[in-house]
C-alpha cells in the first residue's frame, strides 16, 4: 500500500509538449511511471516520449483511462486546466505551476471543494512513492521504498530530507509535497490522515515553515488522532519576522506563524522536532 | 506589491468609493498651491511603502498654504525605515465623529476572501486583533458570489453601526470588495473609514497590496510601482525573477526553493557559533536558467559584507547542469576572491558538478550535503579555509 | 418572450457574434432599395414568431433589387400559422460550406445551462434528437465559472469540426453564452451556424427566447416585444399578469394556480362526453386582487365561443373574498347574461361565497368541489342549467 | 413522526412585514406553528403578531434559535433571501416567492448544492404536517393529521385534494407543495425518499403535471425502491402540446413530458392513478 499514487496509477501530462513539460514526463516515464498520455490544446495528434497528446483532458482519459492529472502549464492557465481535470472527473490533480494568482486559487479551490477530485498543490514538487510512480519533480535517484510518510510544504527541501533518508536506510512509503502557498488543494491534515490509515506507513516526517497555520492545525490533528510517531522539521527559524506575508493574513490566522510557535505546537503534540533536516534519520530510530 | 495611500485611494475613487479630495506634491511649493487650492485647514501625509509614518512625523496638519510649504519642506526627503519620501499627499481636514476599519484579505484556512470590520477605525487592525479580537467582525465571501448585501448588514450590524449609515456603508462595501477583486489584490483596506460630522462616510485613508503573481493582467498597477524609495538590488532582483531579502549577516547565501533557502539559512546561525549569520535570504526560484543564476550572484556579491558565498542546490525542476553555467557566466561578468561553497545535489547534478571542475576555479570548494556546505561556508567566512 | 431572428442577430451582433449585415424593411420598396444597397443575391426573409415559415413560403432568394421588390411584396402580409408577416429581412446570400448547430438552454435536471451543438445545422433540433441522439453533443455548465474555453473545445472535438475553426468556433461559442447570460435567456441559438466557402463562420439564423420573469432588468429587450401580430387578447392578459391560452372547446374558465387551472380543464373533457371542451387555459396567479379578477373575465367574455363560465379558485395566497370582488366589479363593467359556475374554497372562501351571495345575481350558480363546478357548467354551457 | 417540519419547528419570515408576509404568518401562528421571528432589511426592532423583526437572518438566528426559514419576498430579492438563510446556516428553508428569475435559480441552485441546507420551492405553497406545523399558504382547514404522505408540485390542486382526503378520514403525515418552476431545491424523488423512511407515512399521495420528468424519475424511483403504495395524479391530460417549455427543454429532457408519458411510467411503476383529484380517497382505501 502507500497513498494516492501506485504501480497502478495511469497519469497524464496537461502541458506534456512545453519544455518541462517533456523533460519531467520523460524522468517520469525513466521512473518507471504509467504516463499514458498528454494534453495541449491543438497539438492533438501529435506524440511526445512515444506517448500520444490530445487537444483536451476529457479526449485523453476516454482514450487512456487516465486517472491522475499531473498539471505543469504556465500561471496564467492553470486554473483553466485544473477546471478541465475536475470536469473530466479525474480523482487526484497534481498541479506543479508556480505563480498562480490567488483570485484565480480561490475560485479554482471553491469549485474543487464541491466536486469529487482532489487537488495536491499547486506550487508542489509532487507525489513520490518510491519504487512504484513518480507524478512531479522530484529527483528520480531520492526516493526509496519503505514505511515512512513524508509530507512537506517545500520542494527542494524534500528532496534534501528524503535523501538523507534513504541514505540512512528510512525507505518512504509516499513523499507528497502539498505546496507552500497560501490556497492549496489538499493540506497537512488530510495527508496525515492519510497516512494514520495507511497500512505500509509506520512512522511520519512533517517538514513546514513559517507563515500561515497549517502547522498548529497539523499539531492540533496530531495530538487528537495519530497513533503513529511523526518526527517534524520546520523551516525558518533564522527568519526575521513579517517577511512574508505578516500584517492581514496573521490576523486572519489569529497568529504570527512564526516557527517556534510551530515548533512548540508540534513537540507539545508529541511529536519529535529535528533541527537539521540531515539529522531526521536519527529521530526515526 | 504595495501601493501608495494616494495611488490606493484613486483606484478606490474609481470604484466609487468617497476619498478625500487631495493632491499629490513633491515640491513645498507644489503642498503650498495645492493647499491655497483645496482650502486649508489641509493634512499633509508623506507617501511611502512602510508603516508607522505618523509616529516619525510624517503626517501634519497645515493651517495655511505657508504652513503646507513648511511642513512639506521638512517632510519631502525625510528617511522613515530607510525610505526616501519622494511623494507628499495634501489632503483637505475634515470633522470626524468616528473611525471605521474595513479590509479584505484572502483567508488561506477557507480558500475565500474574508472582509473585516471593526468599530475602532484608525489605529492599527493587529493591535485590536490582540487587545480585543471579538471587537473584528468577519465575513467570508464567496468568491462565486462576491459579497452580497445582507453580509454588509451583517458587518454594520456586528459593528454596531448606526442604521442611518447602512445604505452608504453597504455601498462602499461592495465598492471595496469589487476594488479588491478586480485588482487582484490580496489585501485592500480602508483605515479609518470616517464618519464626518455632516455624517457623511468616507475613506480617509487607504491600502491596497497587489498579487504579483496577478501583475501580468494588471497592467495599469504594474505600472504604478515606485522603485525610486526601494534598495535598489530589491529592484534587481525582483526584475530577475528572483526574491531576495537582505539581512546583516556574512554569508551571501543562493538556494533553490523557499524552504531550502529558510532551512540553509537556519543552519548557518545553528552552526555560526552566534557570529556568523546569512547575509541574505535568496531564492533562486524553480527551473532557474543561467542568467538568473548570474544575476542572482550579482546580487550576492554587491553586499559589502559578505564573506563568502553558499551554493546550496537540490535540482528538482531546476537542474544543476544549468545552475553551474550560471555560476561561471556570472563569475565572467562579476570576478570576485571571495570564497565559494557549492553544494549540488538533484536532477543533473553530476553533469553541473563536472562543469564546475573542469573551470577549475581556485576560490571553489565543493560540499557533498547541506551540512557540510554550512559548515564549510561557516569556515570560509570565517576566514579558515 | 421570443425576440424575431433581426433582433436575434442584432444581439448577437452587440456580443460579437458574426452575423450577416442584413437589413429589415417593412414595404416592398425598402426591400428593393436595401437589396441594392448590400448587393444581389439576397435572401427575403418574413420575421415571425411562429417556426415553419421556410416551408410557408416565408424565405425567398432574390437575384435583383426588382425582384426583392416582387418577394417581399409577397411576403410582407402574408399570415404564418396566425400570425401576419408586417417585417422581411434582406440579408446578403452566402456560400454555405457545411451548416452547424449551436445553442443554449436551461437544463432542469442538472439546474446548470447546457450548451449544445451538432454537426447536422438548419434542421430543427429536435429533429436530431429524435432521429440521430448521439449527434448532439452536450456540455453543462457551471454557472459560476461560466463557459470555458476547454469545454467550447469539447464540443468542437464533439462534432468533428476541423482544427482550423476552433478557434473562431470558441470565441463564438463563449459570446453565444455570455449574450445567453447577460440577456436574462431561456434559449439562444444559432441555427444555423453556417461555415463559408471563404471559411468564415457566420450565424445564418438565431433564435432567442427571453425569461419573463427576468423582464424587469431587461428594459433593451423588453421594449422589444412585438404586440402586432399576435391575437389581442394575449397582449391583455400579460399586461394584466394572467396567464392565458386560448382552446377551442365552450366553458371559459378562471382558475388560480396552473396545476389545478390544468385540472379544472381535464376534469370538463372528462365529464364532457366528447362534445363539451375548455375554452381556455387561464391562471390567475397566486395572491390575484380584484382588478386582475376583472382582466380575466373580460378576456374569458370575449372569447364568442364560450357558453358557460367557470371560476374555480381554492384560495391560498389567493383570497376567496378579493376574487369574488372582482367577479362583481367585472360584471359591471362587462355585464353578460352567459351562465356562470362559481365555486370557492380556501382561504377567506366564506367571505367570498358571502359577497357572491349578497350580490344576487341570478346567472350565477354556485358550486361545492371541484367535480360539481365542472358537471354544472357542463349542463350550463349545453343549456340544461 | 413527519417530514421535514413538525411541533418543534422555529419558523423565521423572511418579508414578514410585507402584506402577504403579514397575513399569512397570522394564519401560520393560528394554526399553532412556532413563527419566533421576521427579518426585513431596515426595520429590524419592529414588531409584527407579537413576534420581533430583526435586519438580518443571522441576527434572528442568533436571538431566535429559529431553524425554517420562510421566504416571501418579491422576486427580483428573493435569490439573495435563499443566499442569506444558506449562509446564516438554516437547515430548511421554505421559498413561496413566485417569479423569480431562471438564471438566479440556476445561481442559486449551485450555491445550495454545496451547502447543507434544504430548500423548498420556490413558487410553492409550502409544507404542512397537520395538527403540528404550518409553512406556506395551504389553507388552515384541509389537512387532517394520519398517515398518507402528500407531495405536489402544483399549490392548489395540492388543498383540493387534501381536504378530499380529509373529508373521506385520510389524514395526513406531511403535505409537500415542491413548486411548479424549471429549477427547484427539492424533487419528487427526494420527498418520496423521505416518506418512504418515514415511520408515520404509509401511503403516498403524488400530484405532478405536464413538463419536465420529475414525474418519470418519480415513477423510476418508486419501481426501484418505494415499498409503500402511492397513489398519483398527473394534471394536463386535456392541455395542448408545447404550450408550457416545450422545445430546448424536451430536448434536453430528452422526452416531450406529456401527461400521458407520466401516467403510463407510473403506471407501470406500480402507482394507481386518479382520474380527479377527488377521487383519490377512493384509491388510498
Amino acid at each position: 500500500m502507500s497513498i494516492l499514487i501506485d504501480s497502478s496509477s495511469r497519469v497524464l501530462v496537461q502541458g506534456m509538449t512545453g519544455r518541462e513539460g517533456k523533460f519531467h514526463s520523460g524522468q517520469m516515464i525513466e521512473y518507471g511511471t504509467a504516463v499514458v498520455g498528454g494534453v495541449t490544446p491543438g497539438k492533438g495528434g501529435e506524440w511526445v516520449h512515444g506517448k500520444p497528446i490530445f487537444d483536451t483532458v476529457k479526449g485523453c482519459v476516454e482514450a487512456t483511462g487516465a486517472n491522475v492529472s499531473m498539471i505543469l502549464v504556465p500561471g496564467p492557465f492553470a486554473a483553466d486546466a485544473i477546471y478541465e481535470a475536475i470536469d473530466a472527473g479525474i480523482p487526484l490533480i497534481i498541479c506543479l505551476t508556480e505563480g498562480i494568482p490567488i483570485r484565480d486559487m480561490m475560485n479554482v479551490y471553491e469549485y474543487l471543494k464541491n466536486s469529487s477530485s482532489r487537488l495536491i498543490g499547486p506550487n508542489c514538487p509532487g507525489v513520490l512513492t518510491p519504487g512504484q510512480a513518480k507524478v512531479g519533480f522530484m529527483p528520480n535517484y531520492v526516493g526509496k521504498p519503505g514505511n515512512v510518510g513524508v509530507v512537506s510544504k517545500s520542494g527542494t527541501l524534500t528532496y534534501e530530507t528524503v535523501a538523507a533518508m534513504s541514505a540512512a536506510g528510512y525507505g518512504q512509503s509516499t513523499c507528497v509535497g502539498i505546496g507552500g502557498d497560501p490556497i492549496i488543494g489538499t493540506t497537512f491534515v488530510e495527508v496525515l490522515e492519510m497516512f494514520e490509515e495507511d497500512a505500509q506507513t509506520e512512522k511520519v516526517v512533517l517538514m513546514g515553515e513559517i507563515g500561515g497555520r497549517a502547522e498548529i492545525d497539523a499539531a492540533e490533528f496530531i495530538k487528537a488522532r495519530m497513533t503513529k510517531p511523526v518526527v517534524a522539521f520546520i523551516a525558518g527559524r533564522s527568519a526575521p519576522e513579517g517577511t512574508r506575508m505578516g500584517h492581514a493574513g496573521a490576523i486572519v490566522e489569529g497568529g504570527q506563524g512564526t516557527a517556534q510557535e510551530k515548533i512548540d505546537a508540534l513537540r507539545a503534540a508529541g511529536a519529535r522536532i529535528a533541527e537539521n533536516p540531515e539529522t531526521i534519520p536519527d529521530l526515526l530510530g | 506589491m504595495n501601493l501608495h495611500e494616494y495611488q490606493t485611494k484613486r483606484r478606490f475613487a474609481q470604484y466609487g468609493i468617497p476619498v478625500a479630495s487631495g493632491q499629490t506634491a513633491t515640491t513645498p511649493e507644489e503642498a503650498r498651491i495645492i493647499a491655497g487650492e483645496i482650502g486649508v485647514p489641509v493634512v499633509v501625509k508623506a507617501q511611502v511603502l512602510v508603516g508607522g509614518r505618523g509616529k516619525a512625523g510624517g503626517v501634519k496638519l497645515a493651517k495655511s498654504p505657508e504652513e503646507a510649504y513648511a511642513i512639506a519642506g521638512k517632510i519631502l526627503g525625510m528617511d522613515i525605515k530607510g525610505h526616501t519620501v519622494g511623494i507628499v499627499l495634501i489632503d483637505p481636514a475634515s470633522s470626524i465623529n468616528s473611525e471605521i476599519y474595513l479590509g479584505i484579505t484572502n483567508d488561506r484556512t477557507t480558500g475565500k476572501p474574508v472582509m473585516m470590520a471593526s468599530s475602532e477605525g484608525g489605529v492599527e487592525i493587529e493591535e485590536v486583533a490582540r487587545v480585543n479580537p471579538s471587537a473584528i467582525i468577519r465575513e467570508w465571501i464567496s468568491p462565486s458570489l462576491g459579497l452580497r448585501e445582507y453580509q454588509a448588514r451583517n458587518i454594520a450590524s456586528g459593528i454596531n453601526l448606526p442604521r442611518e449609515h447602512w445604505a452608504a456603508f453597504t455601498k462602499i462595501a461592495r465598492n471595496l470588495y469589487r476594488c479588491y477583486v478586480e485588482s487582484d489584490a490580496v489585501l485592500a483596506e480602508i483605515n479609518p473609514l470616517v464618519i464626518t460630522g455632516e455624517n457623511e462616510l468616507f475613506a480617509l485613508d487607504g491600502k491596497m497590496v497587489i498579487d504579483d503573481n496577478a501583475l501580468y493582467r494588471q497592467p495599469e498597477l504594474a505600472a504604478q510601482r515606485d522603485t525610486s524609495a526601494e534598495p535598489l538590488v530589491e529592484t534587481q532582483a525582483r526584475d530577475a525573477g528572483l526574491t531576495y531579502v537582505k539581512l546583516n549577516g556574512q554569508i551571501g547565501c543562493m538556494v533553490n526553493g523557499a524552504g531550502l533557502a529558510m532551512t540553509t539559512m537556519d543552519m548557518i546561525k545553528l552552526y555560526g557559533g552566534g557570529d556568523i549569520f546569512p547575509a541574505n535570504f535568496l531564492d533562486i526560484g524553480g527551473g532557474a536558467q543561467a542568467d538568473r543564476v548570474a544575476a542572482a550572484l550579482r546580487i550576492i556579491l554587491s553586499d559589502p559584507d559578505v564573506k563568502a558565498v553558499l551554493f546550496n542546490i537540490f535540482g528538482g525542476i531546476t537542474r544543476g547542469d544549468e545552475v553551474a553555467r550560471g555560476i561561471l557566466q556570472a563569475l565572467k561578468e562579476v570576478p570576485t576572491d571571495k570564497p565559494m561553497v557549492i553544494r549540488l545535489a538533484g536532477t543533473n547534478s553530476e553533469e553541473g558538478r563536472a562543469i564546475i571542475d573542469d573551470a577549475n576555479i581556485p576560490n571553489i570548494t565543493a560540499a557533498s550535503t547541506l551540512t557540510d556546505g554550512a559548515k564549510k561556508a561557516i569556515a570560509a567566512a570565517r576566514g579558515e579555509a
